[in-house]
């Protein structure tokens, strides 16, 4: 389904955000990813939507392999896939209702099932009544669901949120985290990348560890904390990276979290 | 399609007066194109009603009966190259000596002219080379005392001709690349405008036929509506010229026109083409 | 300081955002902002910061009036304000660094000190290493660190925050607060809007509670809470402000919290 | 103003595409208006030169004593209008008729001409009023057969330079003003593409003179940078049709030029601050 062999993504001028990554999700997993500002989720969730490549190893997604990737393939790929960026990047010049559509659209939907589907939609992350609003109109939270329905709209078989819940109060954060909940229970992969250590705390899905570019641990294979543990030890002299998440070699705060939990 | 057609819409809406402006801008860059063109048929027509009265002057001995001027008459009017042969008389000669010379009329007061026969040529024979040869045939009549034909007035018509049509398609040339540049550029910055929306699109699944076809359309739609607006003004120029100076100039043909038009959408078509194309590869 | 009377900010398409709202911040106070999303809180900070002006009512910052303001004396204003946007609104085409720099220089800063006192800021929100990346290049939490090194960095004398932890994680969220009570303490008033539960709990600071564009709870006026709720079930019928956030007239997440804790 | 002109390098820096179209732009806008302007000057100055040779001719009896004459060419020169008197024999009237008609040449073969004086007048007693009064004054000496001076002709030119100057200016304006507009277009569309650069300075307490500044240099610099460019090329086709057409036809004086480019830098500066007035309040 997913899978990463040996990532390495290194940038020209910020340095490596992701060093050696390996990584398996099955067909429908949902797995949180933490990890203290800049230790590299969303740049592990950009390479599962290719929007950026890997500058060593390999990323797999449903077939399609990033060294051997053509541009087309790249369309019909995020057809499939549901993005919930940090960022939320809507359409300015669009209603909310729009925005969502276009995603169906894309993927050559037949138009009279459209406007029902979005509808449903914008009501079930709470946004019935805001669909003709466009996105400076709406609240920091209202865009965030906007960009929840727009990834769910085309009934993904991954679906990859980047902080979907940061501009979210906590019922609304709850809402949401149930919708995902019951897209996953329907069989499509999450993929979530999170700082709410509070989700993390109360649900017992799969959560992996990142700190300075790697993993540091995985809930689903135990041995890739003390494999990372040993190799940052080994490498703290050398290491490059900036330590703006803290001391290196630090035990990061969601592994922390349930240790004390 | 209809999805394009839609996102055509909202382009224009996004930004009307972007999109006015861009029209406008063809239309003027095609309006510039147009005049110059118009100012190039005006000087190439001019030149061919000159030209179609290159001539060629036998004069004629004082006592050359009549009839054998008949009979002359007649053979250069078979030869294959020449369109029209007239005899003109002393006494003609002189009237129209003083009608076209205008100004110079009282020289010639006390004149005589000599009798001539004027021949004009078809279109395709009046190269200099043509010329000279017909000119040496009539000069085998005896009665002929002398054969004229302005060896160095056809020679410098040819190459105003020349000069004419070079200038003609350098100013035209020069014109349409400044037109392909401020359509392209137009687009371009359309484009950068939405680098972030196409970004977007492309992150939900959005392939780039789907993103490029708006612009492409943009382009055309744009293309055809300068292309129209230009016809427009140039014909506007065009009869006001004639006003002014007070002669009827010659304007484009339906066809031409409707080329022109094409032309304007081509031109707004590959303007967007290359423009979205160089732009998407880097978005 | 700010003083809010009656202010009522109503929207074309999407409605009335706040209703009828006295609010007065203190010198040196330090206000907690919260409730759901679409509730009003970041409307009521761009009326402070005069991105908007009110419908009906008064916004008074720092002697400037909303009713009589010239355009020339909102860039005054400003300067002396430092506003940390939901959307972080980094310059992209600037470092970090020059981000934050350019708010220093708009005031007409001395040239020679900007670099040092800018170099100072991005390393108490741990961004020393990155003063040279581009937003693009700044991971989320990042980038809401530099827009608040440069919200701090022409010492204000009042601090706008809108929700500046959303992106962050638990230890950089610490560090931001802890960064926001030094300034405070040294006299700059704090407003600052948050989704934040814990970071409420935690400390003893006023709190607001919004709802539908009305404030609920407010801690250091608690007499509010009983005239918004009578006013709530008064016009429940009539309201025709959209309902995402809930049922009408529940206590809304920050007041329920509080009252369990 | 230092930090000003850092902007200015860094909106050079983050398009530099975009700029340097912008400069083109501007640079064949006033290269068509130079065009149109040096085909202006030179028909003016052509039409200088027909004009100074606005001639009255008193043609003289046959029998007039050459003293007579040359008193009554004394006389002429003296009048105010008149700025040369010459007097032609027959014998170089004849010459001249010659050589000047060229093809009509043999017409002259046996001719005879009256001898004449030749006058031509200042300036500023050109127009036909002036030409007619002292043709009235000439053609009062007795020994004058005739004078002439070609009414039709003069009010001819008149009415020809008149037209020239009103096409020119026509031409000119409407230059002008695409030029204008193009300007205003190219930075009116990078207002809106930074727009929300723009929005974000202003809320971290950038005044609006602040903003302005950057566009208002990068509109002057573009101006005196596409002025520059504009004059070069024009230059270069100027001399490019001076080889074409054999001929040394006339190009701005230095001072003209400079006002040229001056204007150019004033365009870009207006087209800049009008649109960046219009767009800062809607921003
Ligand atoms: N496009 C880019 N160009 C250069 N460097 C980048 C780019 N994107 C991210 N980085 C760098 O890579 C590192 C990891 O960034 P990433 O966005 O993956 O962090 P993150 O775990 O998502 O953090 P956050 O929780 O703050 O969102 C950061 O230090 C960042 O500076
Ligand atoms: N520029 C605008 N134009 C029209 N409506 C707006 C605009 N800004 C906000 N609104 C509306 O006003 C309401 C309040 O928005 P606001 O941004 O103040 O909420 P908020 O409390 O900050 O929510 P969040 O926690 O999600 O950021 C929303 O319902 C929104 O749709
Ligand atoms: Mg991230
Ligand atoms: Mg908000």
């Amino acid at each position: 389904m997913i899978r990463l062999t040996h990532v390495t993504k290194e940038y020209a001028r910020t340095g490596r955000a992701l060093d050696d990554v390996s990584l398996h999700v099955a067909k429908g997993e949902f797995v949180f990813l933490t990890g203290p500002s800049g230790s590299g989720k969303s740049t592990l969730l950009k390479l599962i939507f290719m929007e950026e490549r890997p500058t060593l190893g390999e990323v797999r997604v449903s077939g399609i392999n990033s060294a051997t990737l053509h541009r087309g393939d790249v369309a019909q790929l995020r057809r499939k896939l549901g993005v919930v960026f940090q960022d939320f990047r809507l359409l300015d010049d669009r209603t909310a209702h729009a925005n969502v559509a276009f995603a169906l659209e894309v993927t050559g939907a037949a138009e009279p099932s459209v406007p029902a589907k979005v509808s449903r939609l914008l009501m079930q992350v709470g946004l019935a009544s805001k669909g003709l609003a466009y996105p400076q109109e709406l609240s920091g939270g209202e865009q965030q669901r906007v960009a929840i329905a727009r990834a769910l709209v085309n009934d993904p078989f991954v679906l990859i949120a980047d902080e979907p819940t940061g501009n979210l109060d906590d019922r609304a954060t709850r809402g949401v985290f149930q919708l995902l909940r019951e897209i996953n229970a329907a069989g499509t992969a999450v993929v979530m990348a999170t700082h709410n250590l509070e989700l993390l705390r109360r649900s017992e899905y799969r959560t992996i560890d990142m700190l300075h570019g790697r993993i540091v641990s995985d809930t689903a294979d135990p041995s890739a904390a003390e494999r990372a543990a040993a190799r940052i030890v080994e490498d703290d002299e050398t290491a490059r990276f900036p330590g703006d998440a803290g001391p290196k070699g630090q035990t990061s705060a969601a592994a922390r979290s349930r240790t004390t939990a | 399609m209809r999805l394009a057609l839609r996102e055509v819409l909202l382009a224009v809406r996004r930004a009307p007066l972007l999109s006015a402006l861009g029209v406008i801008t063809i239309a003027f860059s095609l309006f510039a194109f147009g005049l110059f063109g118009l100012v190039a048929i005006n000087i190439r027509d001019a030149l061919r009603q000159v030209e179609s009265r290159v001539e060629i002057r036998a004069f004629i001995a004082d006592a050359t009966p009549i009839e054998a001027i008949v009979t002359a008459v007649g053979d250069i009017g078979e030869f294959p190259e020449v369109a029209h042969v007239d005899y003109v008389s002393p006494d003609s000669a002189l009237a129209r000596a003083r009608r076209e010379l205008g100004e110079f009329a009282d020289v010639f007061e006390a004149g005589v002219l000599p009798g001539s026969i004027e021949i004009r040529l078809k279109q395709d024979f009046r190269d200099p080379r043509s010329v000279k040869m017909i000119a040496a045939r009539v000069g085998s009549y005896s009665f002929v005392d002398d054969v004229r034909y302005g060896e160095d007035w056809v020679a410098k018509l040819y190459q105003i001709r020349t000069i004419a049509t070079i200038v003609g398609v350098v100013l035209g040339l020069a014109f349409a690349i400044v037109a392909v540049i401020i359509i392209g550029t137009t687009i371009r910055m359309a484009v950068l405008a939405r680098a972030r929306e196409i970004g977007i699109m492309r992150l939900v699944g959005a392939t780039d036929a789907f993103v490029r076809l708006p612009f492409l359309i943009d382009g055309f739609v744009k293309g055809v509506l300068g292309g129209f607006l230009a016809l427009g003004l140039t014909w506007l120029a065009s009869s006001l010229i004639d006003r002014a100076l007070g002669f009827q100039t010659v304007f484009f043909s339906t066809g031409f026109a409707a080329l022109g038009v094409l032309g304007g959408a081509l031109i707004g078509l590959a303007g967007s083409a290359i423009s979205v194309g160089r732009q998407l590869r880097r978005v």
